[in-house]
């Protein structure tokens, strides 16, 4: 892959515990999805936390290289950091809910988001909300933007989520499990949304799961990850066919109807 | 118009420390806020300080020589019978709002202090007898007084009752005093300006007093009273605790101020009422002079006063502290501190020590417990020596604490107490106004209050001769008799007298002419010729 | 409305039988009725006999209390025994002193105990912490009469301690609160957005804390005017809870009755706004 | 924070041995006034000096300390066990009995329990030993010290209500008296134990507070609170061993909080 967005090669850890990432290596190229797999403590989250330089509130420490279009992350200063949060990579989290502040109108939110980075006109402004809502299909009357968190359904959350996140239109998105929470039928038109929105906005995301089925469907390469270290990365038809690890080959055994995506692996 | 302001200022300024020069004010502190204006309703110390600052009297006590003075009366007479006095007053004084003050105004507080229904305390040393009191004016200046019975000591009383005009309308706050009080913050403080009216000159014919004003600041603590005082806040503290005083001694010996034994003085006494719920076998030790006197003998009272109170106290020989010139019993001596001598009085009354633990005749274990009062630290170090002491002669001593309420209630209700160690405030030197404690029909007769007759032979041989030196006018026939109470009370030792405390103050060295003494009050007994340096009025 | 009314009436009750409680404790309490004066050497037994007469009133409490009520309306609050004094003017004098060093005490405490919480939850500085939260520690365990007695030993303002009192509360509390509230989702998100630190904690953190740290700001209320009695008493400071002591030691029936009210009232006062203050439903 | 967990069960243990040992360690006892050296300076024979009466101040802290590890556990204990009954049963009884429990704790915490003291202390017989007394004052703060921690059990117990095991074995058909033991208790002792831990620092404190107010231990028998109340009369910072009692106080208070599960949030 000759047009790399991203490449990491990190090991992170929380004081007083044993290595959380251990020396974990990834690359993603422009415009490709992503997946990454692994059971729930392998340090998914952790890796997401790390790529955005959010490691440190946890208490955590990270060593290593992130390039990002060439350019080193690790040793970037909080104010540095904080330009490139949400404008060059964007984060997703798990539960729409709590992801959302409750106190605040949504249209605070996802103008606050905005105004992070731009010091545009207000209409300017509305101009990119309008944009991102519809990218995710929202309605985008005002009267949506007047409403809490909690007057709306955990599917629009996180479409409220993603749009947040594509406001800036970011080369980089993290997704990281974002439809554990969901039903199936509000999962999968999320599914939907984030391949449509990475074609449309030409965006890599790292797609974060323990579901592989769900993960298969939309990624392009497949990474596993086990006790902190990526221990295979291959295009997701290969991941299927030919599982060269062990962990991998157990996590496919485990599914529960293989078929279908022999056939189809990817749309 | 900076310039004009700045003009305005500084005569302002100007005018301002001009007048704060003229001006001295005498600053201490009270340890309580005064109950009560009423001279006549005066209890506590706090109002006392205010009466004896305010408050203008017939005859005053020189607190220094002992002797009386005249006051608003230039000359006094009592008549043979001991029951009449009748006074010449001072011509043309009046009072600190202007009006005038003549013989109608004795009457008048005669009157109103010998009400029965206003029960003034100074009213009750008058009260000798059944029968009212009458005042008749025989001229403006002239007023004689009856009492319906002879009355002992009768002059010196009267240094206790500051005269209220009976037709001012601002009543009790209507003064004959060296000052007035001006200003009263209830809880922080007074203000008492200097009387304009005020009759005393000194010997050049400048009036008295020479202070202009005083302020008395409401301070419980005395941590942070003498605090103040080390940094010139306030000019003195009337009496202080021997712990302060040893630490002024290091720090400002200039201030510290110790004008030898008080009045004042700490002793215990055994319950010896008839009808207390103790046991029979105790209230015999405690009705037991012999187990009285061999108590007194096993407590170290040298210790006592050397580490209890520092040093700052002599080992008390009885009713009458040896400051009291004329009353002392002088050819008696403090009980020695003999531990054997108080086991052979012991013996004699049957007890046994035998491992230790001493036993009376029936074999009960001698253990008794002694209250006192919560929050008096000298008190508590008291008692625990002495259960120390007492334990050298096997008897088992268990001290409590209680607050002054229940000790009250215990002591003068209830009787449910064994011993008590207290300490007696002495205000005047002349033994009437301690007939209420030895007379055995008195209820501040305290080791068996308000007795129907005499309990003992010796409790009714004080009576006889309390009563004989009341009736009796020659002072020196009086002082016999009273000579003869203090050596039966050392004998039978219903009190057991322990410490007899010094009189300590601290005074500021810019206040001039002050001589501490030890009849209260003690520092500023003179105040109307107390003297403020004038760099420290030129401060103020 | 309903709510701050059913409050507002539940408040009055408590207070009333309080005030009830109070006086029976009081009226049954050993010494009552107990006057120094008795001591007094120049005092007749005609005199001290009058004065336990005198002092022997009140014996019925509930027609003391219902006579009391009835004054009270009246806005008569009788008089101290002890002090000579009515105890609405004693009252009213002292309030005023008890509530400065209550107030300096509450601005002092929160205003140490926030600045040090805050920086610790934003910036993670482990040195701070540990400092703070050490010094926190230490405080807590010094009773607030060794503190008083200390205050008066080293000359320091008496009112400070009852800030010294509040503030490893608020600071505990507070600092618990802010470091798990900025490890929340939505935390992360508006972070993961690039917002700045000081509009993360002014948008994301702090509304989402205020009903708890309002909570905690009732708590701390009553809480000073506790340490006030032990403060006043040791410090000398002419305040309600010096009064209140004075009154226990005195048996001062209407002193104490008043004095326990307006205690009652102003702790279930801060409670109840603090309760108010937090959203319905949430209360545990 | 397990490191210093085990160091304070260490230091407590140390001086709870310690005072045990009092007898041993400080022959010269508690009481006896050695009356050529009143407040004297450390020595080889008096360690910490000795007081006003001349007792030596190391025995004093030594038997004081036994007072105040002894009684103030067992104050906890019946104050615990106080709160629990009536917490745990208007909690679970819930409604009005409930609210009639928390008005009257708001009651009971609002009325003048200085006073009680000090009326109940004028109250006991004379010829009581120290000991004695100070039992029954540390059960009397005992008896006193239940209402907050009730609300705190109350509202606990008012959740384990509504919980779906509760639910469960009211659906398998238990009820009443059998559904309190079996269930709720066990539930609720991790929260009545971690409040017999939080009551014993309040107890201690409690004690002190008391001492120095006059209200403490009768004479001649120490405890932290009468030895802190030699402090009033040390009006110098020069007599620094004077504050053994304060630090070995403070100590011994962080000691307890230490052990405690931290449960900050107010009742």
């Amino acid at each position: 892959m000759a047009d790399r967005l991203l490449e990491i090669r990190i090991s992170a850890d929380y004081p007083n515990k044993p290595a959380v990432l251990d020396d974990c290596s990834l690359e993603i190229g422009r415009g490709e999805i992503v997946g990454l797999v692994g059971k729930s403590g392998c340090g998914k989250s952790t890796l997401s936390l790390a790529l955005l330089g959010l490691l440190a509130w946890r208490g955590g420490q990270v060593r290593g290289s992130i390039r990002l279009n060439g350019r080193d992350l690790v040793g970037l200063s909080e104010g540095e950091m904080r330009k490139l949060r949400g404008r060059e990579i964007a984060l997703v989290l798990q539960s729409p809910m709590s992801a959302l502040n409750p106190a605040l109108k949504l249209g605070t939110q996802l103008h606050e988001a905005w105004k992070a980075h731009s010091s545009g006109s207000s209409e300017a402004c509305n101009r990119a909300v309008g944009e991102a809502l519809e990218n995710v299909s929202l309605p985008q009357e005002p009267a949506f933007l007047q409403r809490y968190p909690s007057q709306i359904s955990v599917g629009q959350a996180q479409r409220v989520l993603i749009a947040m996140a594509i406001l800036h239109r970011p080369p980089l998105l993290i997704a990281d499990e974002p439809t554990s929470a969901l039903d199936i039928i509000t999962q999968s038109e999320i599914l939907e949304l984030f391949s449509k929105v990475s074609r449309k906005l030409a965006m890599s995301i790292l797609y974060i799961s323990h579901d592989l089925l769900s993960l298969a469907s939309i990624s392009q390469r497949v990474a596993v990850m086990e006790n902190g270290a990526i221990v295979e990365c291959s295009p997701t038809m290969k991941i299927f066919r030919d599982p060269s690890h062990p962990y991998t080959r157990q996590l496919i055994r485990a599914l529960p109807v293989i078929p279908q995506v022999f056939a189809a692996p990817a749309r | 118009m900076r310039r004009v302001l700045f003009t305005v200022l500084s005569l302002w300024l100007a005018f301002g420390s001009a007048r704060a020069q003229s001006a001295t004010q005498l600053r201490f502190c009270l340890r309580s806020e005064p109950k009560t204006f009423n001279p006549l309703l005066v209890e506590e110390d706090s109002s006392d300080t205010v009466r004896y600052l305010t408050g203008g009297v017939l005859v005053r006590l020189n607190r220094k020589t002992q002797k009386l003075e005249p006051g608003l009366a230039t000359d006094w007479k009592v008549s043979r019978d001991g029951r009449t006095i009748a006074f010449t007053l001072r011509p043309g004084l009046k009072f600190s709002d202007g009006t005038s003050f003549s013989a109608a105004d004795v009457a008048y507080t005669v009157q109103q202090m010998m009400e029965p229904s206003l029960h003034s305390p100074i009213g009750d040393t008058f009260r000798s007898g059944e029968g009212a009191t009458e005042s008749k004016i025989l001229a403006a200046d002239k007023v004689a007084i009856s009492f319906p019975a002879p009355v002992a000591g009768l002059d010196r009383l009267f240094d206790q009752v500051a005269i209220m005009s009976a037709s001012s309308a601002k009543k009790e706050m209507a003064v004959l005093g060296p000052y007035y009080v001006s200003e009263n913050h209830a809880g922080s403080y007074l203000m008492l300006e200097r009387n304009p009216n005020y009759w005393r000159q000194d010997a050049a014919g400048r009036p008295l007093p020479y202070i202009d004003s005083i302020r008395l600041d409401i301070q419980q603590n005395r941590d942070l009273e003498l605090l103040r005082l080390e940094r010139g806040e306030i000019d003195l503290v009337n009496s202080i605790d021997p712990e302060y005083y040893e630490k002024l001694v290091k720090e400002k010996p200039a201030l510290a101020h110790d004008a030898g034994p008080s009045l004042d003085s700490e002793h215990m006494w055994f319950n010896q009422v008839p009808t207390a719920a103790i046991s029979d076998y105790k209230k015999a030790w405690f009705q037991s002079a012999n187990f009285r006197r061999a108590v007194s003998e096993a407590i170290n009272r040298q210790d006592l006063a050397r580490i209890a109170f520092r040093g700052h106290a002599r080992p008390a020989v009885g009713i009458v502290s040896p400051a009291n010139q004329f009353w002392f019993n002088d050819k008696l001596r403090p009980h020695p501190f003999d531990q054997k001598s108080a086991l052979q009085r012991l013996q004699k009354d049957g007890f046994r020590l035998h491992d230790g633990v001493l036993r009376d005749v029936n074999g009960h274990v001698v253990e008794f417990s002694i209250i006192t009062n919560a929050g008096n630290r000298y008190r508590e170090r008291m008692a625990t020596m002495i259960q120390q002491d007492l334990a050298g002669v096997g008897m088992k001593v268990n001290v409590v604490t209680l607050d002054f309420p229940s000790l009250i209630e215990r002591i003068t209700r209830t009787f449910t107490y064994e011993a008590c160690l207290l300490g007696l405030v002495n205000t005047d030197l002349d033994p009437a106004s301690v007939m209420n404690v030895w007379l055995s029909s008195a209820e501040n007769h305290q080791w068996s209050p308000g007795e129907k007759k005499p309990a003992t032979a010796w409790e009714a041989e004080i009576d006889r001769l309390m009563r004989a030196q009341a009736s009796t006018l020659d002072d020196h026939r009086r002082k016999q008799y009273f000579d003869r109470v203090q050596e039966i009370a050392w004998e039978q030792e219903p009190f057991i007298y322990l410490v007899t405390k010094n009189a300590l103050s601290a005074i500021s060295t810019s206040l001039s002419n002050a001589q501490p003494v030890v009849l209260r009050p003690q520092v500023f007994w003179n105040v109307d010729e107390l003297k403020l340096a004038p760099e420290v009025a030129a401060t103020r | 409305m309903q709510r701050l009314l059913r409050h507002a009436a539940l408040i009055l009750v408590t207070v009333l039988l309080g005030g009830l409680l109070g006086a029976t404790l009081v009226r049954f309490s050993p010494a009552f009725g107990v006057d120094e004066a008795e001591l007094d050497p120049r005092r007749s037994s005609a005199s001290i006999e009058s004065i336990r007469r005198a002092k022997g009133e009140e014996r019925n409490i509930p027609a003391f209390y219902l006579h009391y009520l009835g004054r009270m309306a009246k806005g008569n609050l009788g008089t101290s025994r002890t002090l000579n004094r009515p105890v609405l003017e004693l009252v009213v004098t002292r309030l005023p002193e008890t509530v400065k060093s209550v107030i300096l005490g509450l601005l002092v405490g929160w205003g140490a105990g926030l600045l040090l919480a805050i920086p610790i939850a934003m910036f993670r500085s482990w040195a701070l912490d540990i400092a703070a939260s050490t010094l926190a520690a230490i405080l807590l365990c010094v009773p607030t009469a060794v503190f008083a007695l200390l205050f008066v030993v080293l000359r320091t303002p008496g009112r400070l301690v009852i800030a010294l009192i509040v503030f490893p509360k608020v600071f505990r509390y507070a600092r618990n609160l802010l470091v798990k509230s900025a490890l929340l989702p939505h935390v992360l998100t508006a972070r993961a957005k690039g917002l700045g630190n000081l509009r993360v904690f002014a948008r994301h953190i702090l509304p989402n804390v205020a009903p708890q740290l309002s909570s905690l700001a009732g708590v701390s209320v009553s809480l000073a005017f506790t340490a006030a009695i032990p403060v006043e008493v040791l410090c000398d400071l002419p305040g309600i809870g010096q009064l209140a002591w004075k009154a226990a030691l005195g048996r001062d029936l209407y002193l104490l009755v008043n004095l326990t009210m307006i205690i009652t009232l102003i702790t279930l006062m801060a409670n109840c706004a603090a309760d108010l203050a937090r959203p319905q439903g949430a209360r545990a | 924070m397990r490191r210093a967990r085990q160091l304070a069960t260490v230091f407590l243990l140390l001086v709870a041995l310690a005072s045990a040992a009092a007898g041993f360690l400080a022959p010269s006892g508690y009481a006896h006034q050695f009356r050529d050296t009143p407040d004297a300076s450390p020595s080889r024979q008096h360690w910490l000096g000795t007081d006003d009466l001349g007792r030596d101040r190391f025995a004093r802290l030594l038997y004081g300390t036994r007072v105040s590890l002894c009684l103030a556990p067992a104050a906890a204990l019946l104050s615990s066990l106080l709160a629990a009954l009536i917490g745990g049963v208007a909690g679970f009884c819930g409604g009005r009995l409930e609210q009639l429990v928390l008005a009257g704790t708001d009651l009971f915490l609002s009325l003048p329990w200085l006073f009680l003291l000090i009326t109940i202390r004028a109250l006991l017989p004379l010829n009581l030993p120290p000991v004695t007394s100070v039992v029954i004052t540390f059960m009397l703060l005992g008896c006193l010290g239940w209402a907050v921690a009730a609300r705190v059990i109350c509202s606990d117990a008012h959740l384990l209500r509504n919980c779906d095991f509760i639910l469960l074995a009211r659906a398998s058909g238990l009820g009443g008296w059998r559904l309190l033991v079996r269930h709720l208790l066990p539930n609720l002792m991790p929260i009545v134990y971690a409040q017999f831990w939080l009551s014993i620092p309040i107890f201690i404190l409690t004690e002190a507070n008391l001492g120095i107010l006059g209200l403490g231990v009768s004479e001649p028998l120490p405890s932290w609170g009468t030895l802190l109340r030699d402090l009033e009369s040390c009006s110098s910072m020069s007599h620094l061993w004077q504050f053994a009692p304060l630090l070995l106080l403070i100590a011994a208070v962080s000691c307890f909080h230490l052990l405690v599960v931290d449960r900050e949030f107010p009742a």
